[in-house]
């Protein structure tokens, strides 16, 4: 039930593998709460793995969202890896797939922070 | 028309904490008229969708104020009707989430999720106030059912 | 008495196939009000029980017929209404399954159960007919929840 | 879901090792015939594993007396192995730990039926 956040670190990539649920009653408030400590840690490199995650729905999606907008703001950079078919659906019909950078490959994506 | 229609009708309060219980209603209903699993998951997060805004924008999150789910089933389709007791809304006037101004704005596509994923989403006023959200999805029938 | 008590409703028709549906809306509303999994296994066995039998012993399996599940629960407890729309019955007269001639019948242990399992089981009938079963099960309280 | 029957056979022993629900829906109906089959083929001496068992009602208890009746009635005879928590709670409660023979164990179980 619920969300579970685990926090590693590559290098100066912050990764966030997440399992469970990301809806309006779960997930939402952990996953802005996670963030918000990264970037106040001054944590600015962010790939969500988003392998694990079992239920988005509209406000996963936004919270998603919110996590990329928050981060931009901070002069940071959020990047999605591993993403579910349903999650690349969700995010494609709504063009999100035009604003996140995603990966199928953690190595290709810690690569990618350091162009 | 529809042999065999049967209906599951589910009164909730106005709490978040009721909307895993609506879901695992509807997947237990997908299930019985034969939906795979993909569609079924659709269908679920459709009505999820519908009932978080019967509870959120529809009754405000007053608890005391009622959701109603009606399913109505046969082997053809599943017809999902949520209502709300709130003051209605203009469903012609709702933000555009693939504006590009909307493209960040962290809410706005529920809506536009259950019009992706169901075959027919209507919004119509009940005559005693509030919303009645009504989404009907297709079966596509590859066998027969018992 | 009761504080933030919450009622759901679900109506269903009397068939076999939705008393998965009911179990899995019972084990629902148990674990939002938090009783342990044991006691919460028991209780949607009586739930199936009084479903059952307002299917198959009041409605008659006319799947026409409806069947008016109620929840009401509390921090404290839970309430469970079942009403079928059939003849109704005398509870004081079935058979006891404890006694050595019932011992190997097939059937009579459902409402046995429901009286073992939950604290207080009520059966009554509705003005406008059918039976009405209202089960009550108290929650041990160890903690305070959210 | 329902439930599944798999069947062995040890010396003149049938072992039917059930998975699944045995109630009005599911099972019931699944375990007549299975026991019908035995009866029929004379197969006598039957064991019910019950130890995967998640779900039982009072019908699936109903049904477990059925089959124990039946055996009896063509002159057999059916033990009970592996009970769960649950199935014996609600063979207890109605008495019918009096009328079942239950084992634990399979070879105690095996051994019985040769006395
Ligand atoms: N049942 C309802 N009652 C009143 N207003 C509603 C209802 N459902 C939706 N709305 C309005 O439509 C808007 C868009 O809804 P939606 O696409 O689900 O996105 P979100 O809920 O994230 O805002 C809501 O912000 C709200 O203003
Ligand atoms: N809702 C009901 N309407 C009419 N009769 C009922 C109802 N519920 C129970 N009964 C009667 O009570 C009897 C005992 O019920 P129960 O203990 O559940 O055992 P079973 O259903 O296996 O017979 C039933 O056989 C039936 O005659």
């Amino acid at each position: 039930m619920s969300l579970t956040i685990n926090q590693r670190t590559t290098g100066d990539v912050s990764i966030l593998d997440l399992s469970g649920k990301i809806t309006i009653g779960a997930g939402s408030v952990q996953l802005r709460e996670a963030i918000r400590k990264l970037i106040d840690s001054n944590n600015k490199n962010i790939l969500l793995n988003v392998g694990d995650v079992s239920y988005v729905d509209s406000s996963g999606i936004g919270e998603l969202v919110n996590s990329f907008t928050n981060t931009n703001k901070a002069g940071g950079i959020l990047k999605l890896l591993n993403l579910t078919k349903k999650i690349q659906d969700l995010l494609a019909i709504t063009k999100l797939l035009t604003v996140f950078e995603t990966f199928t490959s953690e190595e290709e994506a810690l690569k990618s922070f350091n162009k | 028309m529809e042999q065999n229609a049967s209906t599951i009708a589910l009164t909730i309060n106005s709490s978040f904490k009721f909307t895993e219980l609506v879901a695992s209603v509807t997947d237990n209903i997908t299930q019985i008229v034969g939906f795979g699993e993909e569609e079924a998951h659709w269908i679920s997060l459709s009505v999820r969708e519908s009932v978080i805004n019967a509870i959120k924008h529809g009754n405000k999150l007053d608890s005391n104020k009622a959701v109603d789910v009606m399913f109505i089933i046969s082997e053809e389709s599943i017809t999902i009707s949520v209502r709300d007791y709130g003051e209605g809304f203009d469903p012609r006037h709702i933000p555009d989430p693939l504006d590009p101004t909307n493209l960040l704005n962290p809410s706005g596509r529920g809506i536009f999720y259950m019009r992706t994923f169901m075959d027919e989403v209507d919004f119509s006023s009940h005559p005693q106030g509030g919303t009645i959200v009504k989404m009907l999805k297709k079966r596509i029938i590859s066998e027969t059912t018992e």
